[in-house]
């Protein structure tokens, strides 16, 4: 597989296979991530990645005998670790027995969500929640560190000389594509809050609307160009917007500190714990849905960005 | 507030991080994380104190009890370790406005500032946890911030090691994942309390055997062990000084935590040292490592290559201590991490204020370096000896423990491979002296002046801290001991 | 026997064929798909740890009994946004590989590297 | 005055270290830092005098600073042979100075500030070893004497100071961690305490092997004594100037070295226990070995400090063989040998440096006739090779009449016939260059021209030194009794 | 009443799945890139909707029916628009169909005996 695209294309496939087989297992929640974030969002950055670096991959002279070596010594430990693992579906795994039956049977009346992930990821283990925000949140800045480009005062004047040279030509390339996406972009977002606020009770949450919420402003950066979209959705304020979820999920969690309780305790949130609960949850799925959207918005703009600062440089 | 300092110590860093968006002046950013640095540091004392009065702390995450939901649990092994990154962390951002001027352009100063905060969080977070899933997690928190942060040194070459980093990080976080879903797998817990309690009845299963295997070679690749090390050399060399002065003291140190953490309070001492035979792997591991590492930093032309290669042979050291696998032996591993971070610490901070004079840290810059700069130079001069082990500093200590633990254990010949490891030392350290004070200054190099206040306030405060805990180990020896009997189960 | 574990044995051969590219492709695009690609079997690994035969998604709703694990559904989640920041910080990397060195081949960097220092 | 003597102790250790300051202090100004030296050691040989008396009067006198490690703590109490070591670089200390004043201002040497620091910090440290109640506080001063006469040694700052320093370091440094610290770690173990008791503080069940491994790791560890292998250090530090090897050769270093030798064997092994340890006898031949293969190489060394140099490896020989013939004639030989040793050679140094700075001539077959110009040196150093020689006007033949007595109780007679033969090995290496320098032929006459007397501050250190050599024959009563109070301890009842 | 409607969703379903395959067996069959995705266009299209329309019947009441719904009315209006970026890219890269090489080559043999 010499062509990086044909590459990249795979891998989205795979991560759309891996999505169905997480729905064949029950995993709704997770095949939901998968799908948009696996097969979307890491396709989408390798394909931008790869319109910087070069599609085509030299081929490799020497046969990697000692990688395949490594690699058959770490497989067959694992598959001598899988031979006294418990069988796959059975009721009865160490599994089943330990710690789930209490999310399954009390996290209605402790929570009160019917969808145990949800309730899990929120209240049981809040704090892996935050730790994971937070690490997309490194992500972001890791990016911006990397890639972000020096807006120099001139840049907004050429931006907008851009727009109306840009835009016509533009124009009749996507003409279908622009009009349909201009009709689609308002439901994508109505989906997306749709999906961030029905993750109590069917599959969904923060992470997949934020991920959603992106795409659409993905989608209007790329038909509409850069500089329009630039111009739409301000870099800094952006930035500051992934902040504010972080702060938000961390706020929640110090509120319950301040009363009393401990850390990312929502019961003290309002007079009956499993509303409490509830306002919890929401609260912090909108945190997570903040950061998630935002920093994928920035990862998105720094490359394409960057792509256009090496245009700059290259005129 | 008292009963919150736990979740505090990670919490007040991790939320300063994405606080510093909002500050605009880069002094501003600065003063703020040190603060935060300085406050986190705070809280470790408090913590300290806490434990040694009153033994472990837990700490429910939530308000679940502890298989359900995610808890604390700060034991003297803990708070000793969230005590020596918050220290060293605090020292070094003092030191960290004038030097990120010469190395890091304008624009990044905040993002170098937030990625800091959050890889200090990342690891105070993986120390205070007693979740191993909570392990991974903070733990991927430290290494992408880790990897940016090295991303941001002058060199290009610096992008490829932080490349290479990102490469062997990942798999190493995977494998620890791969080891904790194993586990998860076999006894259906991922608190490490409830697993210790849970796993001696799976003990004997395979799954449990690989479980262990790949937790620990995961572990060893973050460690940077002997065979696994070859992203280090290059990351702490051409990363911005003052990362690998923070790094260099902290990042090992966690894995070697997590190594212990692992072996002695999740697996348990018996299954550890029988399943595999860790002792000898560890023991070998450690002098191959005490000695290849050492042999590289004798011939290497580049002073931060030269130390980065001498913390490959310190965490020999520490391994070997490790291997012993006795109370002696794990307490001299301790003392050896307090004493490296210190040591490290002050070599890596002098080294910032030479690259901050001269902007290269090639052996050949070096010329003169003895009269022109003389407090820094001074400074390396007795971090190398702490780092030899002369008394009266803190090298010392740690190698008295560490051949008093071999020599109990009845490995004499190790004891002796050590002291020649030592010897080593001495070469390479000397090396850098004798560049410094015999070899008169290169040409266009006599204007260089003594390095500026704000680097060697914090450089000499390391040094001194070198000195006084060669003196007074009340703090350090009292502390490691507690911890390595409380980890043999031994009443303190 | 043989397909109580069959699963496992399926996630064990694409964590080995991930785990193979990154070790030895020298294109640094290549590795990040094959580190994405050990990553997801891992995450297959834990679903699949966690199916009931007969039990439906976690979500509760009268009627149904039997419900799959939801732990390790919580716990993937994290693990896929941890795999989507480590591909994205390599592929930014990746990116500024090429501009500094002109080229992601792991060879040509390699030389780069030698004449340099 | 009524400092009590505790405090005296601990001030003596302090003081010189404290001496530093003023030094750096006035490092502008010559006269004044000289002045502070000087007044610092007389201070100091005034304190270690009164120390003296209440030693006689029978005090103990002992003093703990702090606790290092848990079970070692650094503390200090005064016994007979910490006190000769004391008083011998006390009084030598402030000889050095006044020497050094004129040596170093008549050669011009630049840093001078540097030389008189570490010097200090040097006498601070020779201090706080004589001083020193356990291993452990030795152990610490023996480190920290090494990295303060590095610059010393590498006091010129040229090509072949540095290597000179690099082999100086080397050696001492890498023999100290390795075998030294190995050692020290091993009593700790072994004998769970450090602490310097009369009598050996292995209790007697300790296996032999054992013990005698430790023996041979502390022989080997302190390198400072210059036994054969590890004797290459000293002549690498002749680089330095003449009053830095004059402190290397008589005051501190070497004598550190050897009287770390004989506290180990008497106060850590115990005489008895030394006896009886297996590898004793392979030890005392090697000291013998270093002893004549030192005079050998002495004989063939054209430069006059190489010559000392090697003349003072063969004479630390005879104190570790004193130390180790394990019979309290052998202690008391070797103790009084330090003394006798470290006058001899101090004027030797002297006499050397003086050449050097007024006829600026360091080759010995460059020196004949040089009697006539330089009438007092040429004497003086006549009077102290006697003195290393052991000639009975100066103090020297007492040490050796100890040694000879000690090697005859044991029935070593190897030991004898080497100690015999070094000292005809002496005889041969030493008193040629006086003999040479007065009664050479005619045609030497015109090399002397314009030679004229070394400067005054030298030549007065150069007589002091020499009356002492013959002082220490007439009188050497406080120097005996000293030596006899380290024999009588209990561990040789059945010494005479 | 529920057996005429499981038997129509039933065929709807039928229908639906053999166009899928139809589509699958084109894309593998054709020769070259246009004639594929026209393959893909029919699955898209009308493999989905016919599927959809089955789901719908198999439990007409409820809230599924308007989720299906909006998820067929979503697919109509994406699909088409997918497949027409699809083409154009393929033209903006000048991958000509192979239909008019067969063509061309023909006159240029007649034109120039």
């Amino acid at each position: 597989m010499k062509d990086l695209f044909a590459v990249i294309m795979l891998s989205g496939i795979y991560g759309l296979l891996s999505a169905s087989f997480f729905v064949a297992m029950d995993a709704v929640d997770v095949a939901f991530t998968e799908a948009s974030v696996g097969a979307g969002i890491s396709t989408l950055l390798m394909l931008v990645a790869i319109t910087m670096t070069g599609r085509s991959e030299n081929p490799t002279r020497h046969k990697p005998v000692l990688a395949l070596a490594v690699v058959i010594v770490t497989g067959s430990l694992l598959i001598y670790g899988t031979l006294d693992m418990p069988y796959f579906g059975l009721a009865q795994d160490p599994v089943h027995l330990h710690v789930a039956p209490r999310y399954i049977n009390d996290s209605m009346q402790e929570v009160g969500v019917p969808n145990i992930v949800t309730s899990v990821l929120a209240s049981y283990r809040a704090f892996d929640t935050l730790g994971e925000v937070v690490v997309i949140f490194t992500a972001g800045m890791g990016v911006l560190a990397l890639l972000s480009v020096v807006r120099r005062p001139g840049d907004v004047a050429r931006d907008i000389a851009k727009i109306n040279s840009l835009n016509k030509s533009m124009h009749e390339e996507h003409l279908i594509l622009r009009i349909v996406v201009k009709i689609l972009i308002p439901f994508i977002l109505l989906f997306a809050l749709y999906v961030q606020f029905h993750g109590d009770y069917g599959p969904g949450g923060g992470f997949q609307a934020g991920v959603i919420f992106a795409a659409a402003i993905i989608l209007y950066a790329m038909l509409f160009g850069m500089s329009t979209a630039r111009r739409v959705i301000n870099q800094s304020f952006i930035q500051l917007f992934a902040a504010i979820g972080v702060l938000l999920y961390g706020s929640v969690g110090v509120i319950s500190l301040l009363n009393g309780k401990n850390f990312l305790d929502y019961s003290v949130l309002s007079a009956d714990p499993v509303a409490g609960q509830h306002l919890g949850i929401l609260l912090i799925e909108l945190g997570v849905g903040f950061t998630v959207a935002s920093v994928m918005v920035i990862i998105f703009f720094n490359f394409a960005g960057r792509k256009n600062d090496q245009q700059n440089n290259r005129e | 507030m008292l009963a919150h300092l736990p979740i505090l110590q990670v919490i007040v860093p991790l939320m300063a991080a994405p606080l510093c968006l909002f500050l605009t002046r880069s002094r501003l950013v600065w003063l703020f994380a040190l603060i935060v640095s300085g406050l986190a540091f705070l809280i470790s004392s408090l913590l300290l104190q806490q434990v040694m009065a009153s033994g472990t702390i837990i700490y429910e995450l939530g308000g679940w009890d502890a298989p359900w939901g995610i808890e604390y649990r700060i034991d003297q092994l803990n708070a000793f370790l969230l005590l020596i990154i918050s220290a060293v962390s605090t020292v070094v951002l003092l030191a960290a406005h004038t030097s990120i001027k010469q190395e890091i352009p304008a624009d990044r100063h905040t993002l170098f500032y937030i990625l800091y905060l959050l890889s200090l969080a990342g690891m105070l977070g993986i120390v205070a946890t007693g979740d191993a899933f909570n392990v991974f997690v903070f733990l991927e928190i430290t290494s992408l911030s880790a990897y940016a942060l090295i991303a941001l040194g002058k060199d290009r070459r610096a992008l490829w090691a932080s490349y290479q980093y990102l490469i062997m990080g990942t798999i190493g976080a995977t494998f620890i994942l791969i080891g904790i879903g194993l586990m998860y797998q076999m006894t259906g817990t991922l608190n490490m309390y409830d697993l210790s309690q849970r796993l001696p009845e799976v003990a004997h299963t395979r799954t449990v055997f690989t479980a262990f295997a790949f937790v620990i070679v995961g572990v060893c690749l973050k460690l940077a062990l002997f065979p696994l090390h070859l992203w280090l050399p290059n990351a702490y060399a051409y990363a911005p000084s003052i990362v690998t002065a923070f790094f260099a003291a902290t990042a090992t140190k966690v894995a070697v935590y997590l190594l212990i953490r692992f072996t002695f309070s999740v697996f348990g001492l018996s299954f550890s040292f029988t399943a595999l035979p860790l002792q000898m792997l560890f023991m070998v591991l450690g002098l191959l490592g005490i000695f290849a590492a050492s042999f590289a930093a004798i011939y290497q032309k580049n002073v931060k290559h030269l130390f980065a290669y001498s913390s490959i042979a310190q965490i020999g050291y520490m391994i070997v201590g490790f291997s012993v696998s006795t109370t002696a032996g794990l307490m001299a591993t301790l003392l050896h991490m307090f004493n490296h971070a210190l040591m490290k610490g002050a070599l890596f901070l002098a080294l910032a204020a030479v690259v901050y004079r001269i902007g290269s840290a090639q052996l050949s810059q070096f010329n003169g370096l003895g009269r022109q700069m003389p407090y820094t130079m001074a400074a390396i001069v007795i971090g190398g000896l702490s780092l030899i082990g002369v008394p009266l500093t803190v090298g010392f200590v740690s190698k008295w423990y560490l051949v008093l633990a071999t020599i109990e254990n009845g490995w004499w010949p190790v004891a002796v491979l050590i002291l020649l490891g030592s010897l080593l030392a001495i070469v390479y350290v000397w090396r850098i002296v004798e560049a410094a004070y015999f070899k008169p200054p290169l040409a266009g190099r006599e204007s260089i002046k003594e390095a500026p206040l704000s680097l060697l306030i914090p450089t000499w405060t390391l040094v001194i801290a070198n000195i006084y805990f060669g003196i007074d180990t009340r703090l350090s020896v009292q502390v490691a001991q507690s911890a390595a009997q409380s980890l043999f189960g031994v009443s303190p | 026997m043989l397909m109580g574990l069959y699963n496992y044995w399926i996630v064990v051969v694409l964590m080995m064929v991930g785990f193979y590219i990154v070790i030895a492709h020298g294109n640094l695009i290549k590795k990040i798909v094959g580190l994405s690609i050990f990553q997801t079997s891992v995450f297959i690994f834990y679903i699949s740890m966690a199916k009931v035969d007969g039990g439906t998604a976690p979500i509760l709703a009268e009627g149904i009994s039997q419900y799959s694990n939801p732990l390790p559904h919580v716990l993937i989640l994290t693990a896929i946004v941890v795999g989507i920041a480590t591909t994205a910080l390599g592929l930014a990397l990746a990116v500024r590989i090429k501009e500094a060195y002109g080229s992601i081949e792991e060879e040509e960097i390699q030389k780069k590297d030698n004449l340099d220092c | 005055m009524s400092i009590s003597l505790e405090t005296m102790l601990q001030l003596s250790i302090i003081m010189p270290v404290l001496a530093v300051v003023g030094i750096v202090a006035t490092g502008r100004k010559p006269d004044l830092r000289e002045g502070v030296t000087i007044s610092t050691s007389l201070v100091l040989l005034y304190f270690v005098i009164q120390l003296y008396q209440g030693l006689k009067q029978g005090e103990s006198i002992s003093v703990h600073w702090w606790e290092i490690l848990p079970g070692l703590q650094v503390s200090f109490n005064i016994e007979p042979l910490g006190m000769i070591f004391a008083l011998i670089a006390s009084f030598l200390w402030l000889i050095t100075t006044i020497y050094a004043i004129g040596y170093m201002r008549s050669h011009e040497e630049k840093n001078q500030t540097r030389f008189y620091a570490c010097f200090a910090i040097a006498i601070g440290c020779v201090m706080g070893i004589a001083f020193a109640a356990n291993l452990f506080t030795l152990f610490i001063f023996y480190e920290v004497l090494t990295l303060s006469t590095y610059p010393l040694v590498t006091h010129a700052g040229t090509k072949e100071a540095k290597r000179g320093g690099r082999i100086y370091l080397g050696i001492l440094l890498s023999t100290s961690i390795v075998f030294f610290l190995f050692a020290i770690v091993s009593t700790w173990f072994v004998a769970g305490t450090l602490d310097f008791t009369p009598g050996g503080v292995f209790d007697s069940s300790v296996n032999l092997t054992v013990a005698g491994a430790i023996l041979v790791l502390f022989i080997f560890g302190i390198g400072k004594a210059a036994i054969m292998p590890f004797h290459r250090w000293l002549p690498a530090a002749m680089v330095a100037p003449t009053p830095v090897s004059a402190l290397l050769h008589a005051v501190a270093v070497v004598k550190a070295g050897v009287f770390t030798v004989l506290k180990v064997c008497v106060l850590i092994f115990g005489v008895d226990l030394l006896a009886v340890l297996p590898t004793t006898q392979f030890l005392l031949y090697l000291a013998g070995a270093s002893v004549l293969l030192a005079s050998l190489v002495a004989m063939r060394q054209d430069n006059l400090k190489a010559r000392l140099a090697y003349s003072t490896v063969s004479q630390l020989g005879y104190v570790t063989i004193g130390a180790l013939l394990a019979t309290s004639s052998g202690v008391i030989g070797s103790s009084m040998h330090i003394g006798m040793h470290a006058f001899g050679k101090i004027t030797l140094f002297f006499c050397a440096g003086a050449i050097l700075v007024a006829a600026h001539k360091s080759k010995i077959s460059e020196m004949r006739g040089i009697g006539l110009q330089m009438p007092i040196t040429m004497a003086a150093f006549f009077i102290a090779s006697l003195s290393i020689i052991g000639v009975p006007p100066t103090g020297g033949t007492w040490s050796k009449w100890f040694l000879l007595m000690g090697s005859m109780e044991t029935e070593q007679w190897t030991i004898m016939i080497i100690l015999m033969l070094s000292s005809l090995l002496n005889i041969a290496y030493l008193l040629p260059i006086p003999l040479r320098a007065f009664f050479s032929g005619k045609e030497t006459a015109f090399a002397g021209a314009g030679i004229k007397e070394a400067p005054l501050p030298s030549l007065i250190a150069l007589c002091i030194t020499t009356v002492g050599c013959v002082i220490l024959f007439v009188y050497p009563q406080p120097l005996y009794e000293l030596a006899t109070a380290i024999a009588a301890t209990p561990g040789l009842a059945h010494g005479e | 009443m529920d057996t005429l409607l499981n038997i129509s969703s039933a065929l709807f379903l039928l229908i639906g799945s053999f166009l899928c395959v139809s589509g699958g067996v084109g894309i593998l069959r054709f020769p070259d890139f246009y004639t594929r995705m026209h393959a893909v266009g029919v699955t898209e299209t009308l493999a989905t909707a016919m599927i959809l329309i089955g789901l719908m019947l198999q439990n007409p009441d409820g809230l599924v029916v308007v989720k299906l719904m909006i998820i067929l009315l979503m697919t109509l209006f994406i699909s088409p628009t997918a497949s027409h970026a699809l083409a154009s890219a393929a033209v903006h890269n000048n991958l000509m169909p192979e239909l008019d090489k067969k063509e061309d080559n023909e006159k240029e043999t007649s034109s120039n005996p």
